[in-house]
């Protein structure tokens, strides 16, 4: 079983291969290298999966030891972390091949590798820690790993500025979670996620650390008000952002939250927190990402949307299909921003949606893999992103009509906005410039094959967690069952689902519908985002959150930055400071001149002093 | 008291070597001299021992002999740095004499049991001083200096010998044993006129000892001076000075401590604050020195008001604290007189010669109480005799002075390091080379070693 | 018993050696007696029994003062100090390698005398003996800061630097005396030592407590520095040359802290237990207020000075939490920022060395040219950060942990550090280092051996403590326990 | 009569110590100073300490004042061409020695109970008692006395030689 | 005979007499004058001790006087040593011509 503690070390150690040796390796040496221990990171991932029965815990050697805090390095191999390791080494592999090929012509492709394989180090940690300290530092790692990648090409400050900003963001979070880490140990006096489990909860507290770490994953998984890094991430090369910015740290947040449905159940505040900012975050991303030009700022607040629906599905306490939905985003949305990065390679680097049209026949690879993933996140069955998604609109309806309703407006804007992307790329009129559309051709091998991969397990992924109410077993429920706490089952019968499943894929057909209609057929996309008015203009600059933002903390707190330093540093503090010296040395310049050098002025004030003293002394 | 006579006569040999060619050797057939007129000092005394002699005019106990060691070994240092100054101009051997009459003078000071031996040794002292201070006589500044101190000197003689006399007509003695059983005898029945009269002692001593706000002579005396004449008031004048406050203030009035004792501290506070604050602004070196040493009577005071507040009747702190500053200051004279003849300027000295640059700094850091050198065990020893009295606005006061007295003693340092400074070099005789370095030792020694121990023994009173 | 003998002994020995005769090769020879003395800490970590005990110690009274005694030994807490400090001299030695100072020998000289101040006042059990070595460290680094600092004539800032810090001082001595003259005043061999003054000073009275606190409180408060008492140190760090910044924000600054934990909270616990909530919130207002002021700065040497005022402050709130966990964190978090802030210290120098300035209006896209320093650049940036498996992040962790523990909110707030020390780090890394290649910067040249022997123990340190911290941390566990158990019960004052 | 002579003897020795202050020629400041000194003498007189008023008169209108008039002539100083203080520290300067006066008079009670305790006799002023006492207990000061004359002499003959050089 | 006169009013004189010397001190500029002050403030003291002295039945203060009648004897010599050297130097004897050494 100690095989699996290889699982993160073969990234390591690819890490520390080619960083150690990163001007000397040749090209391809180092991508074998990055894609090699990739493959045996998740060879090692399968291995486990097959021979492990049960939750493991392996100790490695004590971390940190002060008084009566200690934490061990440790992992703990159980159903949920080996899911999360398959996915990650899996699509992790497949992201690597990609990038041989993405990554061909950039003379930083070695250094792009090491941090690949730093990332899947630190993701692997995330996922498999035994204790909290644990996760968070993986936690913290992906953040930095995130942070070199979008800021991979470093000469360009605003992606620069991207990259710093994902990592404050980040960071800002990770506080809150850390706090809450550390009120888990004041309450149950150990971080391993066994003895906190099992320890005496108490609702209030309980309340205050779910909370806490909620916030941490509200930075993590780009909810709202910690979701501006996402869009922003889009600055780095394609493949990190397939890996790291849609299929794996991002759902980190989910993760951490499964990985506590003890401790979130014990909380109901904390769980209907979860949802409502889930549900708001997946409305507002969607509402965004319909207008957008950008391909991939699209499939990111894509992200954002579905990261928030698998939100509400956890703070609707449906575990499994939150987790079963981040599994099938992971092949889908990896796929997706990958099929993205084929279209900017072909391009030449092109990004924006108004400059391309009409590639399908000349990328027809990236065609067909890209409609798989487009029918598999709108939910069309039988398509991956179907079962999934469906399972937590089923959990919504259960809960709350509302909620449900919203939830499903938030799939339909979905499709909406994907099929509005796929039109826009790959049919209408070719308006891409000459330059682009003379050196236009298919990507090669490396690129398209993780394509058709990725393709494949977004058709298939769904039949992981087939729900009964289609024949299945609930496969993956029940694969997690150890994991997570027992719930009263209490499941809605098998018709009204099916009658909601046909209710959402019949609606998401008209919407299907009305984007062909808009974009296809009236080529709707000669309006420029600068002319837009009203409610796509909103839409168009995000809301002006960013703005927002920027003007209540950014600007303030600068200002405020400025005038501690320009006033109460300069002025007060070290002005009381010197102030005091230089009353000294003036009180210096005032007093010598006492000494005036006159002898009769020597004798008169000797005089005045006696006659004090005798006068003080007679009155005695 | 053999140790009187042996100075007086070294004091005598010196002008008759006028007439018997003597000169080249006069420094050293001194600091011999004097060395003998150790030798009849007791390493020690008890108080068996310390009975008054010459009919109760002199008594060499344990404090006295104190006293006596530091004056002359502080004198011994002070004609080995002098003798090129003795050696200028004509007055070789007048200068020499009127020195060793100033160290008789000073010895007196410390050992005085009567009145009149205060009087006559406050006399010798002071009269072979205003000479000395107008010694160098093409100079202006040597004379006005000798004029404000004869002038001032003379005036605050008027109010001691008032003082003297008012204290006499109340306890009908000069004698101190006898003054002192008179007060003990006599604690409510003690005339008005007996107080005045002791405050009127204490304001013509704190002329001496040039406490605040009988100081202003100091500065100005200091500076006009020749630079060996005011290491000579810095050091053994000063000590004698606060040998005889200490002798009538800290002994024989102590039982009356309570009717002056808040005099001492107002002047404690304004001699730590003033000097303090205006030697910051000054531009010349030496009287920068006069500054500190006025401030340095302040750390002194502070020991002394503690000593007499705590009913403390050891004055280890006031010694120590007197070799160590007469140390540090002998050897920044040292540096100074060097310096003077080089141009006067200390910037880049360290450049220009290394060791003497050293001795300063050590010399500058001890007299601003930095450990581990002499200055802070002095300050430390004060400190502690302070807080023993529960003194503790007063310490904090002496420690917040102690640290702007830094600025005034980094400032020199400060400029021996000066790039652009000259670079001419200063050259050393050995001799001085050699006396330099035993400031150095001494001056760190007596920081780390203090000898406590040894001293407590020498004063067992 | 010699051990600790030899270590502050030696330097000085070394100190004499340099300044008293001529040679050739001083950068060596100094090199060489801080290798010895690495090598000798070393020894003595490895024959450090862990446990509470004061080890390889020696009391030898003074002849002829009162109860003052050479007291000195190694215990949990001297030793992670006394290896911080003998391991960084050598490496400060190292970085000037470049250098051409006029006068070396006096330089080196200094600096391992002041190595011998550092180790005596992290070894002394005496309180007289700790004060003199407190102060004795002033005096080499004044110089170094004046002789070679970048100040023109009149050495105003660093005056200031000495002044400021000798006030504080001065007090503490007043405060140290003060306790002496409360107790009986023995003269034996053993009247300054530690165990009598804590004796003494846990037996006064509050009011008396409360004064000695104060008196000591402040002159640790300057040498750290905390909120307000900091003014001096942007100054002195920008204006000392590079070696002397790293030895008083690497060493130095870790005296105050070291105070705190040794000299003041065993002393006067009531006193502290009333008013660790003042210090706690000093340094908490310290660590948001030098964030905040990082964040504008516009010269790389004034953020890290100004940053290095926010780490301190998160080490002092955690210190005077008075927890085992606090104290331990403040440990290990001592040990990695002194690595830290020696190493942003030293890039920074580089920079101006080869940049000519380190103002971000000159700098920008050295990544391009120097591939080797942006790493370790960014390696000891994250050591800041306090990112996990950097050492910077086990003192954090522990630090905020302890004062999460005391109070949630003053957490949170010190907390911050965490976000704004991101904020400031990386915006500074971004201007100085990324973006496109400034033009005047085209001769940047990458890491030379000499800067490599440097910068690489200090990224290998950062990691190898970050990822195993377990033996630095065991050296210290039982001494703080010790500590923290040994302060009187005090539950009925802490949160009334 | 003895009082009457007392107030006579004292106000002539006040007023010509006024006249000392005040007058503007130094030489007639000497010879009133010499006037206040005999007035002390004859106080001396009055308090029956004969020898002591000889020998004052002997030492202060003898010697000092001699020497005083004698520097007065040497330096040609017998012009009244001293510029004088400006008004308001000359009134500064009396207010402070009347404030000196009020506060040193103010501290001189207390002396009857003190004084009244011994009979007095003329005895001790003859020269064979002062003799006896000053060279039998103040043996020691006598003989330093003498030092003190013999530094005086060496300052005095030090500073007054003139070493032909010019003052710069 | 001396008992007719209250030893109080032997104080006072030479207390009056003590305080015009002060005056003459404080008032005179010039520096011979100011000398001549101070020996009245001597004789001042001068008379108090031959007071005490009498009235105490005690000869040691007459003793005391001859010691201040040589002392005074003494400074006078050194004084006018010093005045002489002085005028030589700047041709007056003014005292507030006297501040070169100041500050």
């Amino acid at each position: 079983m100690v095989a699996a503690a290889l699982i993160p070390l073969f990234p390591l150690l690819g890490f520390l291969l080619i960083s150690l040796n990163v001007n000397r390796l040749q090209k391809y040496v180092a991508a074998t290298i990055a894609c090699g221990m990739m493959l045996l990171a998740f060879l090692v991932g399968v291995y486990t999966f097959f021979t492990t029965s049960g939750p493991v815990q392996i100790d490695l050697f004590t971390w940190i030891k002060a008084g009566s805090f200690e934490s061990t390095f440790g992992f703990l191999i159980d159903p949920l972390s080996l899911i999360f390791i398959l996915v990650i080494t899996g699509v992790g592999f497949l992201i690597h091949v990609y990038s041989i090929g993405y990554m061909h012509d950039d003379e930083g492709q070695n250094r792009f590798f090491s941090y690949l394989n730093l990332f899947v180090f630190f993701m692997l940690l995330l996922v498999m820690g035994s204790n909290y300290l644990i996760m968070f530092v993986g936690w913290e790692g992906v953040g930095l790993c995130s942070y070199l990648l979008i800021g991979f090409w470093f000469r360009n400050q605003e992606y620069n500025s991207a990259a710093n900003k994902a990592f404050i963001m980040n960071r800002i979070g990770d506080l809150g979670m850390l706090i809450g880490i550390v009120m888990i140990f004041m309450n149950y006096g150990s971080l391993d996620y066994g003895t906190v489990f099992g320890g005496n909860h108490n609702t209030a507290i309980t309340t205050t650390i779910t909370l806490l770490l909620f916030v941490g994953a509200m930075g993590k998984s780009a909810q709202i008000p910690l979701y501006t890094w996402l869009p922003d991430a889009m600055a780095g090369p394609t493949p990190v952002s397939a890996l790291i910015h849609a299929a794996t740290m991002v759902t980190a947040g989910i993760y951490m939250v499964v990985r506590n449905n003890i401790l979130y159940l014990m909380s109901p505040i904390s769980m209907e927190v979860i949802m409502i900012v889930g549900l708001a975050t997946a409305l507002l991303a969607a509402s965004i990402a319909i207008a957008q030009n950008d391909i991939k700022k699209v499939l990111a607040y894509s992200t954002v949307s579905q990261l928030g629906l698998i939100f509400v599905a956890l703070g609707l306490g449906a575990f499994t299909a939150g987790i079963f939905h981040v599994v099938t985003h992971a092949f889908f949305k990896a796929l997706l921003f990958l099929g993205a990065g084929s279209v900017i390679h072909a391009l030449g680097g092109e990004q924006n949606l108004r400059k391309m049209g009409g590639l399908r026949k000349y990328l027809p690879v990236t065609y067909l893999t890209f409609i798989i993933g487009v029918l598999a996140i709108s939910g069309i069955p039988p398509f991956a992103g179907f079962f999934s998604k469906d399972e937590i609109l089923a959990a919504a309806f259960e809960h709350n009509k509302i909620v449900w309703a919203l939830s499903l407006l938030t799939s339909l804007m979905t499709a909406f906005y994907m099929f509005r992307l796929l039109f826009m790329t790959f049919f209408g009129s070719e308006r891409a410039g000459e330059h682009a559309m003379s050196h236009i051709h298919e990507s090669p091998k490396s690129i398209t094959v993780p394509l058709m991969v990725l393709a494949a397990l977004s058709v298939l992924g769904g039949f992981l967690n087939i729900p009964e109410a289609l024949g299945g077993h609930h496969a993956m429920a029940n694969f997690l069952q150890p994991v997570l706490a027992p719930v009263e089952a209490h499941e809605a019968n098998h018709s009204t689902e099916i009658i909601l499943m046909i209710v959402v894929v019949a609606l998401t057909l008209v919407v299907i519908f009305l984007a062909y209609n808009m974009y296809v057929r009236r080529n709707d996309t000669s309006v420029d985002p600068e002319e837009t008015t009203g409610v796509r203009r909103v839409l168009t600059y995000k809301y002006y959150v960013d703005e927002l933002y920027n003007a209540i903390i950014v600007k303030p707190l600068y200002a405020l930055s400025k005038v501690l330093d320009n006033i109460v540093e300069r002025l007060g503090i070290d002005g009381i400071v010197n102030g005091l010296g230089k009353t000294v040395v003036y009180g210096s310049r005032g007093l010598r001149f006492f000494q005036d050098g006159s002898i009769g002025y020597y004798l008169f004030v000797m005089v005045v002093g006696i006659i004090l003293i005798l006068g003080y002394t007679i009155n005695w | 008291m053999n140790t009187l006579f042996t100075i007086a006569g070294v004091g005598i040999l010196a002008l008759i070597a006028e007439i018997v060619n003597l000169k080249r050797w006069l420094t050293l057939v001194v600091i011999l001299g004097l060395a003998g007129a150790l030798a009849f000092l007791p390493w020690y005394t008890n108080h068996a021992e310390s009975a008054p002699a010459f009919n109760a005019m002199l008594m060499f106990d344990g404090s006295a002999v104190a006293f006596t060691w530091l004056i002359v070994i502080v004198t011994v240092f002070w004609l080995w740095m002098s003798a090129g100054y003795l050696r200028q101009g004509e007055h070789q051997t007048d200068k020499t004499s009127l020195v060793i009459f100033v160290v008789l003078g000073a010895v007196i000071m410390a050992s005085f049991n009567n009145m009149a031996m205060l009087f006559l040794g406050l006399e010798i002292l002071s009269l072979s001083l205003y000479a000395l201070a107008g010694s160098k006589k093409d100079s202006l500044s040597s004379i006005e200096s000798a004029f404000k101190y004869f002038l001032m000197g003379s005036f605050a003689t008027g109010f001691l010998i008032f003082g003297i006399a008012l204290v006499y007509g109340a306890s009908h003695s000069f004698n101190l044993g006898e003054i002192f059983n008179f007060v003990k005898d006599n604690p409510d029945a003690l005339p008005a006129y007996f107080y005045a009269g002791v405050v009127l002692m204490m304001v013509g001593l704190a002329f001496k000892i040039s406490s605040v706000p009988f100081h202003f002579w100091a500065p100005d005396v200091y500076e006009g001076a020749p630079t060996a004449i005011t290491s000579l008031m810095a050091t053994v004048v000063k000590i004698a000075a606060i040998a005889a406050f200490w002798r009538i203030f800290g002994i024989i009035f102590c039982l009356t401590a309570s009717h002056w004792v808040n005099i001492v501290y107002a002047m404690v506070v304004l001699t730590l604050v003033i000097p303090n604050i205006t030697a910051i602004y000054q531009q010349k070196v030496k009287r920068m020195l006069a500054y500190s040493s006025v401030a340095h009577v302040g750390y002194i005071l502070l020991g002394f008001v503690a000593l007499a507040n705590g009913n403390f009747v050891n004055p280890l702190p006031i010694i120590f604290y007197l070799a160590a500053y007469s140390v540090s200051s002998l050897a920044a004279f040292s540096v100074l007189i060097k310096v003077e003849e080089n141009g006067g300027s200390f910037s880049g000295l360290y450049y220009r010669n290394k060791w003497l640059a050293v001795t300063m700094i050590v010399a500058l850091m001890s007299m601003a109480g930095i450990p581990p050198m002499a200055g802070f065990t002095a300050k430390y020893l004060v400190f502690i005799a302070a807080l023993s009295a529960n003194l503790v606005p007063l310490v904090i006061l002496a420690v917040i002075t102690s640290a702007i007295s830094v600025y005034y003693y980094f400032r020199v340092i400060i400029q021996m390091f000066d790039k652009d400074g000259s670079v001419e070099p200063v050259n050393v005789s050995w001799s001085i080379a050699i006396l330099n370095f035993i400031f150095l030792v001494l001056m760190i020694v007596l920081g780390i070693f203090p000898a406590f121990d040894l001293l407590m023994r020498l004063i067992q009173s | 018993m010699y051990i600790t003998v030899f270590l502050i002994l030696f330097p000085m020995f070394m100190f004499l050696l340099l300044v008293g005769m001529r040679h050739k090769n001083p950068k060596w020879l100094a090199l060489g007696g801080a290798v010895v003395e690495l090598a000798v800490s070393i020894y003595a970590w490895i024959n450090f029994i862990p446990g509470a005990e004061r080890q390889f110690s020696i009391v030898i009274p003074m002849p002829y003062s009162f109860g003052i005694s050479f007291n000195v030994g190694i215990d949990g807490i001297s030793l992670p100090l006394v290896l911080l400090t003998t391991v960084l001299v050598p490496l400060i030695i190292l970085s000037s390698s470049d250098k051409n100072f006029n006068r070396p020998s006096l330089f080196y000289g200094l600096v391992l005398l002041m190595q011998a101040a550092l180790i005596g006042v992290f070894t002394s059990f005496d309180v007289i003996l700790f004060y003199v070595f407190w102060e004795l460290a002033l005096i080499p680094i004044y110089l170094i800061c004046l002789i070679w600092g970048r100040e023109g004539k009149g050495g105003k800032i660093t005056i200031k630097f000495f002044i400021y810090t000798l006030v504080g001082s001065l007090l503490m001595l007043v405060g140290i005396l003060f306790v002496y003259m409360t107790g009986d005043r023995p003269l034996g061999p053993n009247a300054f030592s530690l165990n009598v003054f804590y004796e003494i000073g846990q037996r006064m009275q509050p009011g008396q407590q409360r004064f000695v606190f104060w008196m000591i409180f402040v002159a640790f408060a300057i040498k750290m520095p905390i909120f307000p008492f900091h003014t001096w140190q942007p100054d002195t760090y920008t204006k000392a040359p590079t070696q002397g910044t790293m030895l008083l924000s690497g060493i130095m600054l870790k005296m105050g802290i070291y105070g705190v934990i040794r000299w003041l909270i065993p002393v006067v616990p009531f006193a502290v237990v009333q008013f660790s909530n003042v210090a706690l919130i000093l340094s908490v207002i310290g660590i948001v207020y030098a964030s905040c002021i990082a964040l504008v700065q516009k010269n790389l040497k004034t953020l890290v000075a100004y940053s290095s005022i926010a780490h301190v402050g998160l080490i002092s709130a955690g210190v005077f939490t008075r927890s085992i966990i606090g104290i331990q964190g403040a440990m290990i978090q001592m040990f990695s920022h002194g690595l830290v802030v020696v190493g942003l210290f030293y890039l920074i120098d580089i920079i101006e060395q080869k940049a000519g300035s380190a103002e971000f209006k000159d700098l920008g896209g050295i990544r391009n040219v120097a591939p080797k320093f942006t790493t370790a650049f960014v390696v000891i940036m994250l050591g800041s950060v306090a990112l996990p498996l950097t050492s910077g992040f086990i003192g954090e962790f522990l630090l905020i942990n302890s004062l999460v523990q005391y109070q949630v909110w003053i957490g949170a707030i010190a907390g911050l550090t965490i976000i704004l020390g991101a904020v400031y780090m990386l915006v500074a890394f971004q201007k100085a280092m990324s973006g496109e290649l400034q033009p005047g910067l085209a001769s940047f040249t990458d890491l030379s051996i000499s800067e490599k022997v440097v910068l690489y123990p200090v990224v290998l340190l950062i990691i190898i403590i970050g990822v195993y911290p377990g033996p630095l941390m065991a050296v210290s566990e039982s001494s703080v326990s010790a500590l923290v158990n040994s302060l009187p019960d005090l539950t009925p004052f802490i949160r009334p | 009569m003895t009082l009457n002579f007392f107030y006579f003897l004292s106000f002539l020795a006040i007023l010509a110590a006024v006249m000392v202050v005040v007058s503007r020629n130094p030489i007639h400041s000497v010879l009133y100073l010499i006037v206040t000194f005999f007035c002390i003498a004859g106080h001396y007189v009055l308090l029956n300490a004969q020898f002591l008023a000889v020998v004052h008169i002997i030492v202060y209108a003898g010697a000092i004042m001699v020497l005083f008039l004698y520097v007065i002539m040497l330096l040609n100083l017998n012009r009244e061409s001293e510029p004088h203080k400006s008004t308001i520290l000359k009134i500064m300067a009396t207010v402070c020695g009347g404030l000196l006066m009020i506060v040193i008079i103010g501290s001189l009670k207390g002396t009857e109970q003190l004084v009244e305790a011994r009979v007095a006799t003329g005895e001790i002023s003859l020269v064979k008692n002062l003799g006896k006492v000053m060279f039998s207990d103040f043996l020691i000061p006598f003989e330093v006395t003498s030092v003190l004359l013999l530094a005086a002499m060496v300052g005095a003959v030090m500073l007054g030689k003139s070493e032909h050089t010019d003052v710069k | 005979m001396i008992n007719s006169v209250p030893i109080d009013y032997y104080l006072w004189l030479s207390a009056i007499l003590f305080s015009i010397g002060v005056v003459g001190v404080l008032f005179r500029r010039n520096g011979i004058i100011i000398f001549m002050c101070i020996e009245l403030m001597l004789n001042a003291v001068n008379l108090l001790l031959v007071a005490f002295s009498a009235y105490l039945n005690d000869p040691a203060g007459q003793v005391f006087v001859f010691f201040i009648m040589a002392v005074a004897a003494a400074e006078v010599a050194v004084g006018l040593a010093i005045l002489v050297v002085m005028y030589r130097g700047i041709r007056t004897i003014d005292i507030n011509v006297l501040n070169r050494l100041k500050w």
